[in-house]
């Protein structure tokens, strides 16, 4: 009796895992993105969309809403204010989600590493699955990304969305220290 | 409630730019708008007093993404007009010619840019990718595609490649015969008409008011106020190009404005390109020593130049030493980005709040600096 | 028991509920519920009596089939609202007059509907008339009552003046010799005609006597509502059935001027329906009170009722008979929801609702359920009587009739979207989170209507086929049923496979959503902000000027209201202007007038 | 009708998606090319449908999810009432009034469940899809009742059967050229694409209804954005263009029709919601009353 | 040279000026007082400075004093005047020139934000415009570290540890 219920819990378990895979097929080729053009990666975001580079002939394309998208994409330096904004259009996206970083500030902090009101380290307040390096990333490194990004899905790899699940209070803490409140309440400039 | 409060931006597809504009809506009619700016803002004109001069070349182009060069150009100019050097001819002609394609650039996306409020993205996506030709050739005379930092103090970084001036001729040669495309499919739109023509007026008494210039200003005032026409600088009076001017502005001439424009700074481009001399210094010595160490002579100066959008100007103060004391940024679009998204917004309707923001030519780095 | 027996039990039951509610006004609510659920039963068992005669004192009666069917409307709506009278009896000047009044109106239709000579159909009709004045003024407004009295005053005039005129040419006032006799004198039949469909016209809410139903509408008691728009507007349509169905309009016009195969007398008053279908649906798209939006709908569904009875075909008037039930049913279950809403918090301005769906659910649902039949979309009831009267243009060819129906039946999706988006969808207000739903009392009569619109929509052969004996009593050709089928000229209509399909595909949906990963429950104001963050939570509800963009269409229109204000303001300057030259502040004006007169009088009165 | 006749339903919606899903994938390789780029495969629409459902989901309340399930609902029973060519799961029911009507359940559906997100640009975009209605379905109604007037008939096979009868020259858009092509702008507005899009407008609206979608839903949105094609461009096939003696030859007509409705919504920018309702009112209207006044009077072009 | 010149002795003639420097061919800067910078504006756009160009501050920490600088702009003889004022660092008030210069309006906000200087008369000029939920002195300020504010506030990536090993980085 106690046997039947485990072996069923397993072949659940297994089903579960051999759709997650054939789900995984479909989000690999199909990759909605709200790009939200935080910063100078922003301009490079176009020809990449565009005729030239055309990403849609890997099937992504941009989405309204982060609702309805599956990947973020943070095109560069993120003030505090943006962050904010930035924490929230990612809490409102749904799992699985995706977030590449794009250029040295999210990395880094790049060249403003020294500035009063860009953060530094993107990955510690919202997962982080891929960054792009350079300042600005070139068409071909974005495109470049998004490859590395679908073969990451498919080999289920790109786990940052469990990761800001399993570890909500460690990403919580790091933005209430850097931004006392995440979500404002006030109303600031009427 | 009779209002409903709407936001556009900072991450709404309607909004070029990380910027964010709050609405206080009844039904259609924007009753109440507010900017919201900031969340660009990285403190610049702080970071620029913590770097050498020198070093700042590699932060001043990142202000504003659109157009980087006119950064370069002014601040190369106030540096200039504070150690008082002379730049040498040809590097004035090169300045002149990556100002202009710039500006083409610019335009180009604008122009294209247009199909995204308007719903035509097939616009977009043509203009896009012919940009694209334009930032090769920058990464064959700068190295860099959007950030070039190739105008420095004193002339130009390195002169240009061998055989260039085919490629450019080339290349804007195919874009004129683009520009004729664009305007068939987006500007002889009966529908583009119906959304464009005598909507998102621009009085010349606001124009004063706010402060606005560019083409903005020269659309409503009837005037050719720019600053290449008024106060000429680089080589600009020695090219000639006339630039579009009209006294009643409306979403559709600021944007027939820019074809115009775009046709000028190619004709700007061959002119310069056939007047400039074909060899000599581009760059003059400044320093000597370490240049990283190199000092401006005290002083306070303000440098403008007319970039796509209008007067853009650094106000470049000099103690002395090795770091500039303060530099202030004048972004062009900060007049109509801020004031006037407060007083010019309210009264039009949410669907063209989108088309406001891209026909005033409202740039968000600039503002937030 | 006799009909003659369930009109006089009615009366009594009106002066009973007086007296009840002089000692308690709640109890006095509730007796009117009692009194007219046992009317309602008694008439429903009563079906076999048609045809049987009756007289009270000199009051002669005929129980025909439309009258029982117009009844059975008519007791329905009443009963079912009067589950609501008890709640307001509180906020009544006078609950005792409220109750009896009720009751009386009630007594007074049914009276109406089984008369069988035209003096007893005026005595009824008056007695409606008068009830129902009474109580428009306990609500809101008192020029509402007025302006109700003026309009209806115009309708009583004219059908007494045909009563009159009817007897002084032919010698009679029973019903059914008198409108025999007017199909041999075409003249006097148009007269008769439209004096007599005046009176219809009026009480319906036809363009341009509309006037009155928004403004009663939306400022009569909100227990009063539903039945005025459910009950009391169809009476308009039983005195238009008798002009035409009865009063042989057809043939006696059959020598007059036809415009598309139409008598050019009937043909101008579908023109003046189809006017009230666009007109209505247009006023009803911009209108901020959920209740005067309802009215104007049914100034619109009063259209629609107008042409099909007009047609006096098979299909047309089958159509239109039926509309006028499901309308009926429709309109009173919105009514009733809005009246839920109203009682809650306190007003019927859609821009101050919102999110209502979050505390009162089941209110929402049978708003859903009743705007799906006022709009005409399957499976409910609206749909097979609007798609009837459609057929029955399309056979004709009535292009301008047909025009006007498509665009009340696609603008009727705005209108009755609007409420539904902006009242019970959308954000709850930050004050109303705390709010209470309907009462158990409230529920019942709002699920029975629910029902009965699903119901009549998927099976609509049982409400036919009373329809279809209607029509053979006037000798038209009754529609045809083939099971649950309706077969038109131009097509079938089988709404209970329309039912079964939509249930399949609603299952395979059902389906497909549930075998999907669980969705997580977020709050209201979780939407995408385009980032930004909420401030100011009273803020983020769309509802004002719901249309803007279309209703900017037609701003400036002409109206009736402004034309006829007009015409008031000038009567009133008219009169100033008179008082000013005659009865100045100074005598020596007056003095002076009287001179001239005087002389005028005096130098040329022998010729005056 | 019993039991057989719903699976065979059942496989005609299935036979359906695939279409209109492959047709849609196609579609967006021709609007690539168009654009000068080189698109996605042509199965890309199946892969964005199956990833958006597959998912999570966020839900603002019972209504958000019954919404979605109704509309989708509507829809497919909608799409099961056309017959696709000489294929017909349930003859007798493809009257097009009622076709027209269970397609607004699936509207009616889709609003609720939008402005049940409590989204205000979701209630924007309601507005101005309902508003859009009424400006195409009005001028589209009134040439469709000059056919049923001429044709006595008002089932889809009817029609196809009446025009199949004279070859090409048999076509209602050949015999009724104007109403062919009030109902040609008339499907633009029903596809909702470009000029009368103003609904989705994202640059506008953010999408207007769709702005809360993801997940399920928003999967469950696609699918009823296909069926919905599907219906509504089989209108326009049947009514119009002779329907399709064998299936092939549906597919072949319903094929390019809606790749030239796609072509023309790309070259064109988009109408503000005011003007699209005054466009549809001036010429399509009067095209309409005329055609139909033709039919009715003259009866010109009646066989 | 000549129309400035002119311009200059204009000035002088009617104001008290305090300095005048040509920073350029087309550009003059001119000090005056704080309080006659208002008449001083006034003049200067009733003469066809009709444009303000940029308004901005400087802080001159070792003279304890702000420098408020005003560029105007005239679009037909191509000059740009810049018009500086200093301030006492330790109150800086001032009154505002929205009267004047409605534009000046966001650049005042601009400055109470950068620098703390206040604006009377402009009651707008109190909210914040840029920051958000800002808790230090105003940053512009010269004695304002942002390097040390930026290491306190976001924690820099240290290289020797990642904390998320399975970041891929595209070089």
């Amino acid at each position: 009796m106690f046997n039947i219920v485990e072996d069923t819990q397993k072949t659940r378990e297994d089903t579960r895992k051999t759709w997650e895979k054939i789900a995984d097929y479909f989000r690999a080729n199909s990759i909605w993105m709200k790009w939200y053009c935080t910063g100078c990666g922003a301009m490079e975001m176009p020809p990449t969309m565009t005729s030239r580079f055309d990403m849609e002939q890997l099937g992504m394309g941009p989405m309204a809403t982060p609702r309805q998208a599956d990947v973020l994409l943070i095109t560069g330096y993120l003030s505090a204010k943006t962050l904010r904004r930035v924490i929230y259009s990612y809490e409102q996206m749904q799992d699985p989600k995706y977030v590449i970083g794009f250029g040295s500030c999210t990395l880094n902090g790049g060249i403003y590493f020294d500035s009063y009101a860009t953060m530094t380290r993107l990955d510690h307040y919202i997962p982080v699955d891929l960054y792009i390096a350079g300042c600005m990333p070139r068409p071909e490194a974005i495109m470049n990304a998004f490859d590395t990004l679908i073969a990451m899905i498919k080999k289920g790899e790109a786990k940052g969305w469990k990761h800001y699940q399993d570890n909500y209070e460690w990403y919580n803490a790091n933005q209430i220290h850097s931004l006392k409140e995440v979500r404002v309440k006030d109303e600031f400039h009427e | 409630m009779k209002e409903v409060k709407l936001f556009l931006g900072p991450q709404h597809p309607g909004m070029h730019g990380n910027y964010s504009v709050h609405m206080y809506v009844d039904g259609d009619i924007i009753n109440k708008a507010r900017p919201m700016p900031g969340m660009l803002h990285r403190g610049f004109e702080k970071l620029m007093e913590r770097r050498y001069w020198m070093g700042n070349l590699a932060l001043i182009p990142r202000i504003c993404v659109v157009e980087p060069d006119p950064n370069e150009m002014v601040y190369a100019m106030g540096i200039e007009k504070l150690g008082k050097i002379e730049v040498p001819e040809r590097a004035h002609w090169i300045r002149m010619i990556v100002l202009e394609l710039a500006r083409l650039a610019n335009h180009l996306m604008s122009i294209g840019g247009i199909g995204a409020p308007v719903g035509l993205y097939t616009a977009s996506y043509w203009s896009t990718a012919d940009r694209d030709l334009l930032l090769d050739i920058f990464e064959k005379i700068t190295g860099a595609r959007v950030y070039h930092m190739y105008i420095v103090p004193g002339g130009v970084r390195k002169d240009l490649p061998e055989g260039i001036e085919e490629e450019i001729l080339k290349t804007i040669a195919y874009i004129e015969s683009r520009l004729p495309e664009y305007y068939d499919l987006v500007m002889k739109s009966p529908i583009f008409h119906d959304r464009t023509v005598d909507n998102i007026l621009l009085p010349e008494e606001v124009v004063w008011e706010l402060g606005v210039t560019g083409i903005g200003m020269r659309s409503a005032v009837n005037k050719e106020y720019d600053i290449r026409k008024v106060k000429p600088y680089a080589r600009y009076d020695q090219v000639e190009f006339n630039l579009p001017y009209a006294p009643y502005s409306d979403a559709f001439t600021r944007v027939r404005f820019k074809y115009i424009e775009a046709e000028q700074s190619i004709s700007i481009i061959r002119q310069a390109i056939e007047k400039m001399p074909k060899e000599g210094s581009v760059r003059a010595k400044i320093s000597t020593g370490n240049a990283l160490r190199w000092k401006v002579p005290a002083g306070m100066v303000y440098s403008c130049i007319e970039s796509s959008r209008g007067e853009y100007g650094y106000l470049i103060v000099s103690d002395g030493s090795e770091m500039p004391y303060r530099i202030a940024v004048r972004g062009a679009s900060y007049p109509q980005g801020l004031l006037g998204v407060e007083k010019y917004l309210p009264g039009h309707r949410i669907d063209d709040a989108s088309l406001w923001m891209d026909t005033m030519g409202v740039c968000a780095p600039e503002i937030d600096r | 028991m006799s009909f003659d027996l369930l009109i006089l039990m009615m009366f009594a039951g009106a002066f009973l509920a007086y007296l009840i509610s002089k000692s308690n006004s709640e109890a006095g609510g509730i007796s009117t519920v009692v009194i007219s659920l046992i009317s309602l039963v008694l008439l429903l068992l009563g079906k076999s009596q048609v045809g049987n005669e009756f007289a009270i004192l000199y009051m002669t009666f005929k129980v025909t089939t439309i009258g029982w069917y117009f009844s059975a409307v008519m007791i329905l709506v009443y009963s079912m609202t009067s589950f609501f009278n008890s709640y307001w009896m509180k906020q009544m000047l006078y609950p005792n007059a409220y109750n009896f009044l009720y009751l009386f109106s009630l007594a007074g239709t049914v009276g109406l509907f089984f008369a069988a000579d035209l003096v007893t159909l005026f005595i009824f009709w008056e007695m409606v008339v008068w009830s129902s004045t009474f109580i428009v003024p306990l609500g809101k407004s008192r020029r509402a009552a007025v302006v109700y009295y003026t309009i209806s005053s115009i309708g009583s005039m004219a059908t007494l003046y045909a009563i009159m005129l009817l007897h002084a040419k032919s010698g009679t006032f029973i019903i059914s010799e008198a409108f025999a006799w007017l199909a041999t004198d075409p003249t006097m039949a148009t007269i008769v005609f439209f004096i007599f469909i005046l009176a219809g016209l009026t009480k319906i809410g036809i363009f341009p006597f509309h006037i009155w139903l928004p403004l009663a509408h939306g400022s009569a008691p909100h227990t009063f509502s539903p039945v005025l728009s459910g009950g009391l507007v169809k009476m308009g349509a039983f005195i238009a059935y008798m002009s035409v169905g009865v009063l042989p309009a057809y043939q006696a016009f059959s020598g007059s001027l036809k415009i598309m195969g139409m008598p050019i007398q009937i043909y101008l008053l579908m023109v003046l329906g189809a006017i009230s279908i666009v007109l209505g649906t247009l006023m009803a798209i911009k209108q901020d009170d959920a209740k005067k939006l309802i009215a104007y709908s049914s100034v619109a569904n009063g259209g629609y009722i107008l042409i099909g009875i007009l047609m006096m075909d098979q299909l047309s008037c089958a159509g239109s008979l039926m509309h006028l039930f499901n309308h009926a049913i429709a309109s009173a279950a919105a009514f009733l929801t809005i009246a839920v809403v109203a009682h809650r918090t306190g007003t019927t301005k859609i821009s101050e609702l919102g999110g209502m769906i979050h505390r009162m659910p089941v209110t929402f649902t049978v708003y859903l359920i009743s705007i799906i039949s006022l709009a005409g979309i399957p499976p409910m009831g609206g749909f097979v009587s609007k798609w009837l009267i459609i057929q029955g243009l399309a056979d004709k060819g009535l292009l301008f009739m047909a025009l006007a129906a498509f665009f009340g039946s696609i603008g009727s999706f705005l209108y009755v979207f609007r409420p539904l988006a902006a009242v019970f969808l959308g954000q709850l207000a930050p004050k109303n989170y705390e709010l209470e739903g309907a009462t158990l009392m409230m529920k019942i009569p709002m699920v029975i209507l629910s029902a009965l619109i699903i119901f009549f929509g998927v099976f609509p052969r049982y409400i036919l086929e009373v329809i279809g004996e209607i029509q053979s009593s006037i000798g038209i050709t009754p529609i045809q049923l083939e099971g649950n089928a309706i077969q038109a000229i131009n097509g079938l209509l089988n709404s209970y496979h329309v039912f079964v399909i939509f249930g399949f595909g609603f299952l395979i949906s059902l389906a497909i959503f549930m075998l999907l990963q669980k969705s997580r429950k977020v709050g209201l104001m979780d939407t995408f902000t385009s980032a930004e963050f909420i401030h100011t939570p009273e803020l983020y509800h769309y509802s004002h000027d719901f249309y803007a963009p279309f209703e900017r269409l037609y701003k400036n229109h002409p109206s009736v209201e402004n034309f006829l204000v007009n015409i008031a303001n000038k009567f009133d300057e008219l009169g100033q202007m008179v008082n000013a030259l005659f009865f100045s502040h100074k005598p020596s004006i007056t003095v002076f007038w009287i001179t001239v007169v005087t002389a005028i009088i005096y130098l040329g009165g022998a010729r005056i | 009708m019993n039991l057989m006749n719903l699976i065979y339903a059942f496989g005609l919606l299935l036979f359906a998606f695939v279409l209109q899903t492959s047709i849609t994938g196609i579609n967006r390789k021709v609007i690539a090319r168009l654009q000068r780029r080189r698109g996605p495969r042509w199965f890309q629409q199946f892969i964005d449908i199956f990833k958006a459902l597959s998912k999570s989901s966020t839900s603002h309340g019972w209504i958000f999810d019954f919404g979605v399930v109704m509309a989708l609902g509507g829809i497919m029973a909608t799409a099961m009432f056309i017959p696709i060519g000489p294929l017909q799961a349930l003859p007798g029911l493809d009257n097009i009034f009622i076709i027209a009507y269970v397609l607004a359940v699936g509207m009616l559906g889709m609003a609720m469940s939008a402005s049940g997100s409590g989204n205000p640009w979701a209630s924007i975009g309601v507005s101005r899809a309902l508003t859009n209605m009424l400006a195409y379905d009005i001028p589209f109604m009134v040439v469709i009742f000059g056919l049923i007037f001429a044709y006595d008939t008002s089932s889809l096979s009817g029609f196809a059967a009446i025009q199949q009868e004279g070859g090409i020259l048999g076509w209602n858009i050949i015999r009724f050229p104007l109403g062919g092509l009030v109902a040609m702008i008339s499907l633009q507005g029903m596809l909702g694409k470009k000029p009368f899009d103003s609904f989705i407008a994202p640059a506008e609206i953010a999408s207007g209804p769709m702005v809360e979608y993801g997940g399920r839903h928003l999967g469950m949105l696609f699918l009823l954005h296909e069926f919905q094609t599907f219906v509504e461009v089989s209108l326009i096939v049947h009514i119009f263009f002779g329907g399709g003696a064998t299936v092939l030859e549906y597919v072949v007509k319903y094929a390019l029709i809606y790749t030239f409705m796609n072509i023309v919504s790309n070259i064109l920018p988009r109408f503000k919601i005011d003007q699209a309702v005054t466009f549809f009112y001036k010429v399509p209207l009067a095209l309409a009353m005329i055609q139909s006044l033709l039919i009715i009077v003259t009866g010109l072009g009646v066989a | 040279m000549n129309s400035m010149n002119s311009i200059v002795d204009d000035l002088k003639g009617k104001f008290d000026i305090i300095n005048v420097v040509f920073p350029d061919d087309m550009q003059m800067a001119v000090d005056v007082d704080k309080n006659d910078v208002h008449t001083v504006l006034s003049y200067l756009k009733t003469i066809g400075y009709k444009q303000l160009s940029l308004m901005s501050g400087v802080d001159w920490i070792k003279e304890n004093e702000f420098e408020v600088v005003f560029i105007v702009f005239n679009w037909d003889n191509g000059i740009h005047i810049l018009l500086r004022t200093r301030l006492d660092r330790e109150n800086p008030v001032f009154r505002t020139i929205t009267g004047i210069y409605p534009g000046a309006q966001y650049y005042e906000r601009d400055i109470h934000e950068f620098f703390g200087i206040e604006f009377e008369g402009n009651p707008m000029s109190y909210k914040d415009l840029f920051l958000e939920l800002w808790d230090e002195m105003p940053p512009m300020r010269k004695d304002f570290d942002p390097l040390a504010y930026s290491q306190d506030k976001f924690p820099e990536r240290k290289y020797e540890s990642q904390f998320i090993p399975e970041v891929g980085v595209i070089k």
